[in-house]
């Protein structure tokens, strides 16, 4: 029997960590999204015996996230982004010594302190890398409460198929609004020995070692092209993305997370005025769907990229079409979130070209 | 009848409600009113006339909304304003 | 059928709780529902609101600026709200709280005093159930029956026993502005 | 909220029955609001025990006279916004970083008086490493630490002051010092460094408590003057809200909860008085 | 009189901070840079005074920063990539306060731990935001020990123009090598009240705040169309770059930093061999002359870039070119760098299309 | 270095004058390398205490048979390779986090013996919010704690530890206590926090002091199975080539000038001897 | 002649020459050779005949690079191998 | 001119200091320089080199791959370098230090035992100045009283009356290789 439940984004997720199975949550409060360590600290515990740990701040949360990957359990942190910012030493690590596990950014207006309403400013630091050196994070990007739900059990999966972090990017709307969800059933806690993980050194095997340090130039360099070999297989599997009334399209919006609908609430608008608008939603951020986005640059007569910050997916989107259409650029920052009636005015004047 | 006499005025926008003054108040002087403030808050008023002037409720009043007057018999102010920090702990039973 | 409400008011006036039964009793009638509060610095009062959506297809926004519905529960409301309800929508406010009562004349407006019939019923926190009867009176989106069985989801266990004086303000707010329609 | 409709007629004769006298006159004012504490509402709660050390504060920069010789620094907490409460330069700082920041404004603005104005969650959380090494290095600024047992800001998480078997939102079943370790007495630890001179536990509670809390303010003003290395001052605070008290049982839970464990009086005093 | 002197770049820029007039420096030892903390440790205070504070950590090194920015004095703080890393949170609050201020980062080798060797992995973090919300460095990446103490000068009268961070983005190559450096003349150390600082407030002004906070989303959103405007600004003014034998090449390398020196040495030996090829090197990494590329991008063949990454400012550059001819990619990472004879097999392969 | 031409052959003869006995056979051994200290060279300096701390903890290891048990952090710092020579499961960690690393070890592997093994820089500097919280939740797990007063791996510069007056590339007058701050007790200052259960000092620069420091380390895995809380062990050692003395003279500098600061022996003692 | 008899075995490829073990040993038997190691070090050589097996050089070993051997008059260990940790500190004495 | 060199051998041996000598020394020449370390975790030994670029021009690149001198102070310095020698470069080894000296034709490799001669001297430190000064014989591209007072850049005040030895040193280096070239 399907389990329907209304919930809040940031509780529906904190409710798929306890189902998946998740061994352990360290985090620290930061609003939009302090209700995930709220709901594990009454639920989690009791339920399955997870352990849940409110560490002393977020690089403390990271740093125990390192150790504890390190076993081979599934493991995982949530933050919001000044907290998101301290953890980015801790994730250059946790990339580099491929250890699974799944980072939430429940990012917040920037900025700086900024303020507590819900941003997108965090994209590049998640898709790029806020943290040294080159690596990625597998960055799933949910739209709905459904979804919020669904990346967790998906996020632990491909994270432990990669042995790579997996970064949910969210944002302080989806954290907190209320939808329905389908709550998949509670999976069994249990433990797999994984043979790089550390575990204490059996006599059957020789020793494992987490680490990310090489002092030869050549071995780093080895361990750097070992990572972008995963890196080039992620971007072959794993792409994900949604194309809503794309195929007649002849104009396409892209947008992720939350404000892709909000933007197909305004292709809707736009389609009863009679303009044929799509809606191109990466859902997947890394490995982004640049090839996806470069077809339909073919058939499209431009592209307008809606965000929550100053533009920063619309570089990869640039990236994706090539020159081969224009690609026009709508964002809103600090907090504020676009409406649909905005959006359609927007692509009304800067695709369409028609003033209104 | 005490040698001191004391008054306050309290400035009822500014005021929460959180009734500290009231429970801070030697005299029981002051009360809750029945009126909320524009911030919608029941402010505090002065319900009896015998404040001795010991700036308690000033002093616990997180939003500095109350202004504390106090004169001796002779006329002369008591304690000078910038020594209420270093006021005798005793002046409340002071009347 | 898409309903899509605003409700708003002060922190504490239980807007919040207005849009999640809402929402709760929609999804018993296997209806679409999603709800969108505004969020703040919580512990400093100040203004609340939530947007709820009510639908029979599929929710695409969550965040709308048009609305259906405003239900207002103090002056600043009615005053940000007043222009966003749709042509033809309705606006209904308390009418305690609001000195100046909205004007537009191309959508239905309705004031109930749920404060005053709160205070009668000995229970202040149940305002914002008299003006969510009086909303459904207007607008019958959801049986009463799934109503109350939303309205059980939302309330702590430990104020069960509260859910018939609930029903009574639901009752009661329908009336009003049954009333209320009459004579305007 | 509106209570408007709460309020029933049968208490409301005596409210009248008092008068303002005579003495209502700016020369017989023994106490009003500080000129340095900004006439505007601040944001907190009713009841929090802010409201009042901001204003001792300002009383404290007012006699002292010292207004343009002030910089404070507020990390994010209930308190960030103390810049606009206080008429003093002022930065915020980010969560847990207040003393590195007021030792960087201290270093190059040796001469100015610089405090820092912490809750328990940033100074004893997230700040402690910046915390014990800024009164390990002795510098010359003054801490304000307002310890509510709580993460005020965000809705009531855990704080590393929160008691035993005390509720928040994060230890829902009471604090569990098995697992989440007992509350942590920050400023016994840093008076045991050699940098800190003049280390002080205050409340403003009661009015008694508020005054001596001010004279301790005072003094870690003037013992920075005098370049005596670091004053720390924690004041024991309440949080109404999400103590989910009133202000007046928050200040009894606190008398009879927090003190016991976290006792009131100087913790480390100037051997010759600070002379 | 010129003042030549043979210097490694860490202590040629430790030295040009304290001819720079820099107030206070607050720092944390990290290989390959530690040079500049330890330079500053013997020379500075007794020469002019400066405050010189080995700080307990990175982070605390950033804040000390960020208070005493907020001053209105010149203050600096330098690391490598790991402590770049921690520092994230802290510059964002800077950029986002609008607070004048030095960062050099001398690049090692990621991600993790990494490798002490020189890298240029950090290109994203430092150049697209590392830190959370959408903000900007001015990012300057010298090519010469000369460079990096002129730019140090340059660096802080860029950041006070624009009231913004300044990050030299440099290597660990290029922090330990010596070269001739012309040393600038000491200038004097001098305060100017500055009418945004903190100071202590007189009577003759309003009181100052530093924050970077603001509840409200249309405030916050305010603050981020300043701060977007400034770099527009900023992108129209301030943007740097050398063009080296490009005006007739047929092929263009683009390289920043020292390697952009190995890829010089790399067309000279192909103009040898009568490959027409320019090197293309961008001074300033934000503001990135992307036109300048574009325009260049229609005189040439194809273009190569190289770094010492798996491929960073190589999307700057394919977002300058927009498609209009190819560009290639070559890198080392971890820590090794290329060698000219290195790149001109590469040039020759990818770009000439000859096979060697 | 090579050093060959160096040699004069006056002394040669003397080396020449011991000769193997009969006792030599496996029977009589009293001590040899413990099998769980991997047989290759160490990357450390001639004379570094880190080499003979890394011997004792394969030594207690090998002496509890606790090989397949025990899980090791190791954050950077010249011991960051210590997976290379300890053969046991380990992690690097981030420069200060060890201990949060170690807690999220211990956490999901509660019936391991999880131990961190931090410099004082890594300890005491960077890591010294880590290293309070985590011995304040009174996690179950060992720290041993190298305090050798510098920076070793990054060549000298001035620890939280450095003595008075010592000098170091960042230090080069001597540490200016008004300036920099007093060297920082920190083992003092986790010993008040009831987290931690047994806290000493010790030492490996005789062979007395090898023989103390290894029963504290057995001490501290052997509390550790019964769950007591926080062990913590300082091992004051040295730095030859950032002190810039022989290993000798360092070792006599040590006890001279490093032990009278950091006084050896127990800090803090189970009361009932830990039974 | 002591009743108890030691010997010690250098691996003088480990050796690094720090000599701290020439100063640990109590019988003076050890010194530096003048030969290098593979390393490039002087390594250390036991000089004397008069070993205790008091096993001090190899405790402060930081190489772990000697092993020690040791033997009663009777023929019995005098310590077992497990318990060198625990063993009393006159054993240097022990002679 | 441009000379473009590698010095390599143990750390400790001075091979960064002989690199950095020539570099100041060719400033007093008002040469363009530049010298490039290879850097590591320094307090554990190891290999070490640096590269030197003496030249009339710009250089453009301070780091190359292919040499005109190789400077090689022991085994794996002659085993890693050899083969970056250009052709028709030269090759200077420490013959004491290098059981297996380098085999190419096309290049010209001189071994001198300037261990031996160092410890003659009573000074070990000095090995380095002396293969120095072999490179000088060969490669005369910086007059000698530069190099001294390059040197004295290098050389810390305090070791300053060490300056005859040094001379000395390198002068007995330029024998040596002029004893060597003659042999070969
Ligand atoms: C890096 C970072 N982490 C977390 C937060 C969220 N946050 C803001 S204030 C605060 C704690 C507030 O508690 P406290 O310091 O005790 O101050 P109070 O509000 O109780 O006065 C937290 C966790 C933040 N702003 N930044
Ligand atoms: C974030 C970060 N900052 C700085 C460094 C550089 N670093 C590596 S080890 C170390 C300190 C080493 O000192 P200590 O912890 O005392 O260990 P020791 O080498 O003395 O044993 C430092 C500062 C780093 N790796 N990461
Ligand atoms: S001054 Fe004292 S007596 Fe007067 S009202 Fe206030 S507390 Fe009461
Ligand atoms: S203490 Fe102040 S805010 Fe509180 S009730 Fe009294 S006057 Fe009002
Ligand atoms: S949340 Fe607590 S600390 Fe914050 S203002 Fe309210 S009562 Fe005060
Ligand atoms: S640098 Fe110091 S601590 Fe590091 S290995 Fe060498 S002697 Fe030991
Ligand atoms: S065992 Fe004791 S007596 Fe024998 S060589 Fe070693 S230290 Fe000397
Ligand atoms: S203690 Fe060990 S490494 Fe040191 S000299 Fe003796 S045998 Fe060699
Ligand atoms: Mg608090
Ligand atoms: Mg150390």
């Amino acid at each position: 029997m399907k389990e329907l439940k209304l919930m809040k984004g940031n509780e529906a997720l904190a409710e798929a960590a306890i189902r998946a199975g998740c061994d352990a949550y360290f985090g620290y409060p930061i609003t939009p999204q302090s209700e995930v360590l709220e709901y594990l600290s009454r639920e989690a515990n009791a339920r399955t015996g997870m352990v849940v740990l409110q560490a002393e701040s977020e690089i403390a949360s990271i740093n125990m996230v390192y150790g504890a990957a390190g076993t081979g359990k599934k493991i995982m942190t949530s933050s919001s982004s000044p907290g998101m910012s301290l953890m980015q030493e801790g994730i250059s690590y946790i990339a580099c010594a491929e250890l699974p596990c799944l980072l939430v950014n429940v990012n917040r207006g920037g900025p700086g302190l900024g303020t507590i309403q819900p941003g997108q400013g965090d994209y590049f630091q998640s898709v790029k890398g806020g943290g040294h050196g080159d690596y990625k994070l597998i960055v799933l990007a949910p739209a709905t409460v459904q979804e919020m739900s669904d990346f967790v059990k998906e996020g632990f999966e491909l994270a432990f198929k990669y042995r790579n972090p997996v970064l949910i990017l969210t944002d302080g709307a989806l954290g907190q609004m209320m939808e329905k969800v389908e709550l998949f059933p509670q999976q069994e806690r249990k433990f797999e020995e994984l043979d790089w993980a550390i575990t204490g050194k059996p006599e059957s095997r020789p020793k494992n070692a987490i680490t990310s340090l090489h002092l030869k130039a050549e071995k780093m360099e080895e361990i750097n092209i070992h990572l972008q070999k995963k890196y080039r297989e992620i971007e072959k599997n794993e792409i994900r993305y949604e194309a809503i009334d794309c195929d007649d399209a002849d104009y396409i919006i892209t947008a992720y997370g939350l404000v892709a609908r909000i933007c197909t609430k305004a292709a809707q608008l736009a389609r009863k005025k009679g303009i044929k608008v799509g809606v191109l939603r990466p859902i997947s951020l890394f490995p982004f769907p640049y090839d996806v986005i470069n077809k339909y640059a073919d058939k499209v007569t431009s592209i307008l990229d809606v965000e929550m910050n100053a533009g920063q997916m619309v570089e990869d989107v640039r990236l994706a079409v090539n020159g081969k259409v224009p690609v026009e650029f709508y964002g809103r920052m600090g907090g504020v979130v676009p409406d649909p009636e905005e959006i359609l005015k927007v692509l009304e004047e800067k695709l369409v070209g028609v003033a209104v | 009848m005490a040698k001191v006499k004391g008054d306050i005025i309290i400035d009822i926008e500014k005021c929460k409600g959180c009734e500290l003054c009231i429970e801070a108040c030697p005299q029981d002087s002051l009360e809750r009113s029945r009126q909320v403030n524009n911030k919608g808050y029941l402010y505090i008023v002065k319900v009896l006339d015998n404040c001795t002037g010991c700036t308690n409720c000033a002093l616990v009043c997180p939003e500095g909304g109350i202004t504390v007057y106090r004169k001796t018999e002779t006329g002369k102010k008591q304690i000078a304003k910038i020594d209420n920090v270093t006021q005798d702990m005793n002046i409340e039973v002071n009347e | 059928m898409t309903e899509e409400i605003i409700i708003a008011g002060f922190g504490g006036q239980g807007v919040l709780s207005m849009g999640m039964i809402l929402c709760y009793s929609g999804m018993i009638e296997n209806k679409e529902v999603s709800w969108m509060p505004s969020y703040g610095p919580e512990m400093r009062g100040g203004t609340a609101n939530c947007m709820a959506i009510i639908s029979d297809t599929k929710i695409s926004s969550p965040i709308i600026s048009k609305y259906d519905t405003v239900i207002a529960l103090n002056q600043p409301s009615v005053d940000k709200f007043e222009k966003a309800v749709k042509p033809g929508g309705f606006l209904l406010y308390e009418a305690n709280n609001v000195i100046h009562p909205p004007t537009r004349t191309d959508i239905e407006i309705i004031g109930i005093d749920a404060t005053k019939e709160a205070a009668k019923m000995k229970n202040t926190k149940i305002m914002n159930m008299i003006m969510l009867g009086g909303f459904l009176k207007k607008k019958p989106i959801i049986e009463m029956k799934n109503i109350l069985e939303g309205l059980k989801q939302v309330l702590p266990e430990r104020y069960h026993h509260l859910i018939p004086l609930n029903e009574q303000a639901l009752k009661r707010g329908m009336e009003m502005v049954e009333e209320a329609s009459l004579v305007s | 909220m509106n209570e408007r409709a709460l309020i029933d007629d049968e208490h409301y004769e005596h409210t009248l029955r008092a008068e303002h006298t005579e003495i209502i006159d700016r020369e017989n004012i023994v106490y009003e609001k500080p000129g340095t504490l900004i006439d505007i509402d601040m944001h907190y709660c009713p009841g929090c025990g802010h409201g009042v050390v901001h204003r001792l504060i300002a009383e404290v920069i007012d006699e002292m006279e010292i207004q343009s010789e002030v910089i404070g620094v507020a990390p994010v907490g209930c308190s960030v916004l103390a810049y606009n409460y206080l008429n003093i330069d002022m930065s915020e700082a980010a969560h847990g970083r207040a003393s590195a920041a007021a030792t960087g404004i201290k270093r190059v603005m040796p001469e100015k008086y610089v405090f820092s104005y912490q809750g328990d969650g940033d100074l004893a959380a997230i700040g402690t490493g910046e915390t014990i090494h800024t009164c390990n290095r002795g510098e010359n600024i003054l801490f304000l630490f307002i310890n509510n047992g709580i993460y005020g800001m965000t809705g009531g998480q855990m704080a590393p002051t929160t008691l035993e078997g005390m509720k928040s939102t994060t230890s829902p079943f009471g604090r569990d010092v098995a697992t989440m370790g007992a509350p942590l007495k920050i400023t016994e630890l840093i008076a045991q460094l050699p940098g800190t001179y003049y280390v002080t536990r205050q409340s403003v509670h009661t009015a008694n408590n508020v005054r001596k809390a001010k004279k301790a303010i005072r003094k870690g003003f003037e013992y920075q003057k005098l370049n005596k290395g670091t004053c720390f001052i924690e004041i024991v605070s309440n949080c109404p809200s999400n103590w989910k008290m009133t202000p007046i049982e928050s200040n009894h839970w606190l008398n009879d909860n927090m003190l016991p464990f976290y006792p009131l009086g100087d913790i480390k005093v100037p051997k010759n008085g600070g002379k």
